[in-house]
């Protein structure tokens, strides 16, 4: 009962793992960016949410629909502005200026916001039902996981059956060969950051109402969507979506059968043995690295 | 006669499903120069990565110097007396000319001073002791093949693997590093090189080898390949654009 | 070359009287040892980040091997402080060559990353550990050593100089070997360095084992100046950021370029943490204490000093990609 | 947002302007105090309700006259920040006493520095026990130390003769700090503990960990947490099911009128706190509802400590003019205000330590009620819990 419990409440959390392991992976495979400033945009998913709760009164989950188109904007806009303008540049700068911002965005967010945590308690909230006699099951967490699993799918049909999909995905495999190809690559680049930053936004909106909001509260994400990222392939959105659920049921179950203090520790013993023994990820192609 | 400096016998690479080399057999004597021709795709370079140590080999063997090289990594490659040059030039871009060419004397020599002599004396031997102290990322195009030169023959080898280090040159410029690849032979290195320019490849070579989609066409000399018909079929007809 | 080296001479005489000229101010004493520090953790990292081209974002591991060993060395078998510094040193490379062993055969982010997860594999099982302290942290009132008075801030003024001149030494000199050169070529092009006999992995790990070294000879340092360690002061991966972005707003991959990046960002921070601009401009009479202005500058900047220090991360990556030694050597 | 501009505001008129000269002996010379905080990094939304309460104190006390210029310096929560703020309040700005640091770690490392400096420190919040017993002094501190915290939790359901424990806490100095101390009051009485899981902060899905509390059927499920995860633990525990006869939460987390708000998780819940709002202590429902109407929430019990620290302060500040002076006064002094009785005293291995009676509330229909020590408390503890 102890084991399906931690599994089926380790894969629900593992869905929004995914969601912000997509959108790191995204931006790495097209841009070949690691972006440190990923966690600070799920921050702003997550007040995205709050606002639109308390002062619009949407329901969190309906938000989204406003939330991915805002936050899609905003990286399309951030890339143009800022990353775009080093993406020639060595990999440590890049590096550097989404810590900076990120830093801007945290911190700005501190200002507005102040560093008191909000909670976004809707009706459903702590409810939750049961399965298997003893196993409850959170709503809110279904929900999200629900709803991550028709975003994981509606960007798989994207990449695979646009034009503009398949430009990504081109310009994934191989920048330059994308560019003599004729594709914008500068403007799929942007694009790619733009989901990314959607996804991250979405993924912090999705657990908004299962967590709380706060300026800082990205970071714990952030390496997490790392693991994620590596686990799965860089720029793979399959593997991106195993390995968020992976993660979810690796900590979930460690910390029932280890000790929840390590449970951290085994995610990234993981991933060491992932780069160590598998560095192009469970989907990526053999190569790669 | 000569001894066989490098010996690939029944060479394959596999990626996944593709075969890039399938089954290639030749030998490269002491002190020749030898050609590597082919249409685009043929798995020159590939055959390239393979002998410098970069890919194993999916099957096969290389032999260099009497020593089977398969599972050496490039650096050990390198040491053991075969050097390369790449068909994208790979300058240190942001160290100075002299320092790339010593880079490569460090393979035989641990000294700053000896390293910097033998540097200076490479970058004589191909012209660019003027540029010394210049940033490699600066040099045009013509001048970085050259400094690849300086740098792999710094590193004091018996072969070089020279891959196009003619792309991308005007005649004049082609016509310059021909003139360093024999005076380089006359130095008693053996040179195994892949080139598309025809004219340069039969001007310079003793013997030629053609790939086509993987496998060996034909080897010989330049008069027997240049009548070869299937080589003219395969590649001389449909390769003209890369002349 | 000779003009250089007189103006270190210089440099390294001046350092040494500057505690005289200041006199017994332990406030600008202790922000110029947390200036040396930073200074020598940047080159330290640099020897790996800015030569061999190989950005850890783990060297908080490095630092905190050095300070906890020498703590724990301390606190537990109460052994004189170099055998906890040389412990540090074991512990640290220890950690880069396990590090190195997994991730130097990759290349690109690789080792970005799995730096980042090596530092919280240490800095989590450092928490959970109870020899450690674990959350509590540790903490020595008094620390006897050579007989030096270390309730005085010289001592660790001189220290973290030694350090931060062994470091930027051996740097220089590196510079001048093939080790340096391979290091450059490493960082420039893997492929053509392999091509000319450079055993890349070996290299790399060399580098890091060195800078590794060097880190924890400062973390031990620290340890026995502030002598209060935790995990969160010590191991956090802020530490790591910060020592990065020092190097690299001062010039990654030039000798004097981590100490510029200290010189300029720790005053920077001490004067944006302490709020030194809100306070003159009120104190000149700028802006009135209470008018909006003034209440931004005097304290919506108190909250706000990392924001600022984002805005200037951001400002310098895009206009000074080189750092600020790139744009000086640009003016030349 | 408002509040907090309009609090620096207020705070900013009392500082009096720096002054680059010295002032003409000048009668009303304010005396000149630090206060090292950390109003940025991890330990900021704490960091600002001591802001506020500091800042009210500062008014307070200006109104009733006194003239007093206050330094602020941030930390960050870095202890290495601490000590260069302590030292740049003490040889910079000469100020005569500190209030702060805030969190342990930089009281700590500032403690061990305050006798070298003989500028006296009065910590109003920070709960690690070692900082008041190395014996220092200058070191003085007004709230009650971590230990403290587990004792009146578990003294105030010892009548009802719990048998299990379970402890649930954050992996931070405070928690394990915390519980540690619990462990000991446990086995002297005869409890027995059945699950122990630390857990890092931050993260979003602690079920597992409750599932597994659960599973071992604790009566007592003591828990540390100093944050916002203090509601995430509850709800996914009301999740899971988790229902023993008692929470008992140590740590800011379980304080909060946030935490209260949420009715359906946090019910019945018990907290040990430093302060009340209810507690029978002069002027402690007057700071309340002062405190209420300016910054528009209901102040932490941290902002108590900062206030009644700051207040102690100032008041003996200004009769000293000193800091060798102000620490004999600060040693020989007694108080009484919102935090209650006041006097640094030594006992136990402390020294210069408030021996502050702790609160034991439960959070009952929304609202906390002080129910132990029975001499503070107007309403009675409910035993067991239930949903």
């Amino acid at each position: 009962m102890l084991f399906l419990q931690s599994l089926i409440s380790g894969l629900l959390t593992g869905g929004v793992y995914a969601l912000a392991g997509m959108g790191m992976s995204m931006v790495f495979g097209v841009m070949n960016v690691s972006n440190f400033a990923h966690g600070d945009l799920m921050m702003l998913g997550m007040y995205l949410a709050y606002f639109a709760f308390t002062l619009l009164n949407i329901d969190p989950y309906l938000s989204l629909v406003l939330i991915i188109p805002l936050a899609f904007m905003f990286g399309y806009v951030l890339e143009k502005v800022f990353i775009n303008r080093v993406i020639h540049h060595p990999h440590q700068n890049q590096i550097l200026l989404t810590i900076g911002l990120g830093l801007i965005m945290s911190n700005s967010a501190l200002l507005a916001f102040t560093s008191d945590p909000r909670i976004l308690t809707t009706s459903y909230s702590s409810s939750s039902f049961t399965v298997f006699r003893d196993v409850s099951v959170s709503v809110p967490l279904l929900l999200s996981f629900i709803i991550t699993c028709g975003i994981t799918a509606l960007l798989y049909l994207f990449l695979s059956g646009t034009r503009t999909g398949m430009a990504l995905r081109a310009t994934s495999q191989n920048r330059e060969a994308a560019q003599l190809m004729g594709i914008n690559v500068s403007r799929i680049t942007a694009i790619a950051f733009g989901i990314g930053t959607a996804l991250a936004a979405a993924a912090g909106a999705l657990i908004a109402p299962t967590y709380y909001i706060h300026p800082l509260a990205g970071h714990s994400f952030l390496l997490k969507a790392f693991t994620i990222c590596v686990l799965g392939g860089l720029g793979s959105v399959v593997g991106a979506t195993v390995g968020g659920l992976i993660i979810g049921v690796v900590e979930a179950l460690s910390s029932v059968y280890l000790s929840s203090d390590w449970k951290d520790v085994v995610v990234f013993v993981l991933f060491l043995a992932v780069l160590l023994f598998r560095p192009q990820g469970l989907f990526g192609k053999k190569g790669d690295q | 006669m000569t001894r066989k400096l490098l010996c690939i016998d029944n060479v394959s690479k596999h990626f996944g499903g593709n075969v890039a080399v399938s089954e290639v057999s030749f030998a490269v004597e002491e002190k020749q120069i030898c050609g590597l021709i082919g249409p685009n795709g043929a798995g020159k370079t590939t055959l390239f990565n393979c002998i410098a140590g970069y890919y194993p080999v999916t099957s096969g063997d290389i032999v260099f110097n009497g020593l089977n090289i398969n599972r050496k990594r490039p650096d050990q490659v390198c040491r053991l007396g075969m050097a390369r040059t790449w068909q994208r030039v790979k300058p240190m871009s942001n160290m100075t000319v002299l320092e790339n060419v010593m880079v490569g004397a460090f393979a035989s020599t641990g000294a700053l001073r000896k390293a910097e002599t033998i540097a200076r004396q490479e970058l004589l031997v191909v012209g660019l002791e003027n540029y010394a102290g210049k940033l490699a990322g600066s040099l045009p195009i013509g001048l970085k093949k050259k400094l690849e030169l300086a740098r792999v023959m710094a590193t004091s080898p018996k072969m070089l693997l020279l891959d196009e280090i003619c792309g991308g040159l005007n005649k004049t410029e082609t016509g310059i590093i021909l003139g360093i690849i024999r005076t380089l032979r006359e130095r008693g290195v053996t040179i195994v090189f892949i080139e598309h320019d025809m004219k340069a490849v039969t001007s310079i070579c003793d013997n030629i080898v053609v790939l086509s989609s993987g496998e060996k066409l034909a080897e010989g000399t330049p008069v027997e390949i240049t009548a070869n018909p299937e080589v003219i079929a395969a590649y001389l007809g449909g390769g003209s654009s890369n002349a | 070359m000779m003009k250089q080296a007189i103006a270190s001479a210089f440099l390294v005489v001046a350092a040494i009287a500057l505690p005289l000229l200041i006199g017994d101010n332990p406030y600008v004493t202790g922000i110029l040892i947390t200036l040396l520090m930073m200074a020598t953790l940047a080159s330290a990292w640099n020897i790996v980040g800015g030569y061999a081209g190989q950005f850890s974002f783990g060297h908080a591991a490095y630092f905190g091997a050095g300070a906890y060993s020498t703590m724990i060395m301390l606190s537990v078998f109460n052994t004189n402080p170099l055998v906890g510094m040389a412990t540090g040193i074991v512990v640290s490379s220890l950690i880069a060559l396990v590090t190195g062993s997994i991730v130097f055969r990759l290349k690109g982010h690789y080792f970005a990353l799995a730096s980042i997860a090596v530092a919280e594999i240490v800095r989590l099982t450092v928490l959970n550990l109870d020899f450690t302290g674990g959350a509590q942290g540790i903490l020595l009132s008094d620390v006897a050593f050579l007989g030096l008075d270390l309730n005085s801030k010289n001592p660790f003024y001189y220290g973290m100089l030694s350090c931060l001149v062994v470091t930027l030494g051996i740097t220089a000199y590196l510079r001048r070997t093939r080790t340096g050169y391979y290091l450059q070529a490493i960082r420039e092009d893997q492929d053509a360095a392999a091509s000319l006999a450079i055993n890349i992995a070996y290299y790399k790990n060399k580098a890091l084992l060195i800078s590794a070294a060097l880190t924890s000879v400062v973390g031990s340092i620290y340890a026995l100046y502030i002598r209060f360690i935790d995990t969160t002061a010590v191991l956090d991966l802020r530490l790591s950021i910060e020592i990065l972005l020092t190097a690299i707003i001062g010039g990654v991959g030039t000798l004097w370029g981590p100490l510029l990046g200290a010189a300029l960002l720790v005053p920077l921070a001490e004067m944006l943490r302490s709020n030194v601009l809100g306070d003159a401009m009120v104190r000149i009479g700028i802006v009135s204490e209470t008018s909006p202005i003034g209440m931004f500058f005097k304290d919506g900047l108190a909250h706000a000093h990392v924001l600022v220090y984002g805005i200037i991360t951001v400002l310098c990556i895009l206009y000074l990609p080189k750092g600020i030694l790139g744009l000086l050597r640009r003016g030349k | 947002m408002k509040n907090a501009i309009m609090n620096q505001k207020l705070l900013s008129i009392a500082v009096a302007a720096l002054s680059l000269f010295p002032l003409s002996a000048n009668a009303a010379r304010p005396v000149k105090l630090g206060f090292i905080n950390s109003i940025t990094g991890k330990e900021a939304q704490i960091g600002e309700n001591l802001t506020n309460g500091a800042a009210m104190a500062v008014d307070d006390m200006t109104a009733k006259g006194y003239a007093v210029t206050v330094v602020r310096e941030d930390d960050g929560g870095d202890p290495k920040n601490a000590l260069a703020a302590y030292e740049k309040l003490v040889t910079r700005d000469r100020v005569i006493g500190v209030v702060g640091p805030y969190t342990s770690g930089s009281a700590n490392v500032v403690a061990s520095r305050a006798d070298q400096y003989n500028v006296p420190i009065l910590v109003p919040a920070a709960a690690k026990e070692e900082i008041t017993m190395k014996g220092y002094r200058n070191v003085f501190r007004l709230n009650a130390p971590a230990n403290v915290y587990s004792l009146v939790l578990m003294k105030a359901v010892a009548d009802f003769k719990p048998k299990t424990i379970a402890y649930v806490y954050a992996a931070n100095d405070f928690g394990v700090s915390t519980v540690k101390t619990a462990q000991e009051n446990a086995l002297s009485m005869g409890l027995k503990e059945v699950a122990n899981e630390k857990y890092q902060q931050g993260q979003p899905d602690y079920r597992a960990t409750l599932a597994k509390v659960k599973a071992a059927n604790p009566d007592l499920v003591f828990l540390v947490s100093y944050d916002a995860d203090a509601i995430l633990l509850m709800r996914q525990a009301k999740e899971i099911g988790l229902s023993p006869k008692a929470f008992l939460g140590a740590g800011a987390g379980y304080t909060t009128a946030q935490f209260a708000q949420q009715k359906d998780i946090s019910n019945l819940v018990v907290s040990a706190t430093q302060w009340t709002d209810d507690v029978n202590w002069p002027g402690a429902s007057d700071f309340g509802k002062r405190y209420k109407a300016r910054f528009g929430k209901e102040p932490s019990y941290h902002a108590a400590c900062a206030y009644e620290a700051m207040r102690i302060m100032i008041e003996t500040a200004s009769k000293t003019e000193d800091p060798v002076k102000l620490r004999t006064t600060l040693k020989n002094g007694s108080w009484n205000g919102i935090m209650g009785p006041v006097r640094f005293s030594d006992y136990s291995g402390f020294t210069n330590q408030n021996n502050h009676s702790m609160l034991v509330q439960q959070i009952q229909n929304g609202s906390y009620e002080t129910v132990y020590p029975a001499q503070f408390s107007k309403k009675n503890i409910v035993y067991p819990f239930r949903r």
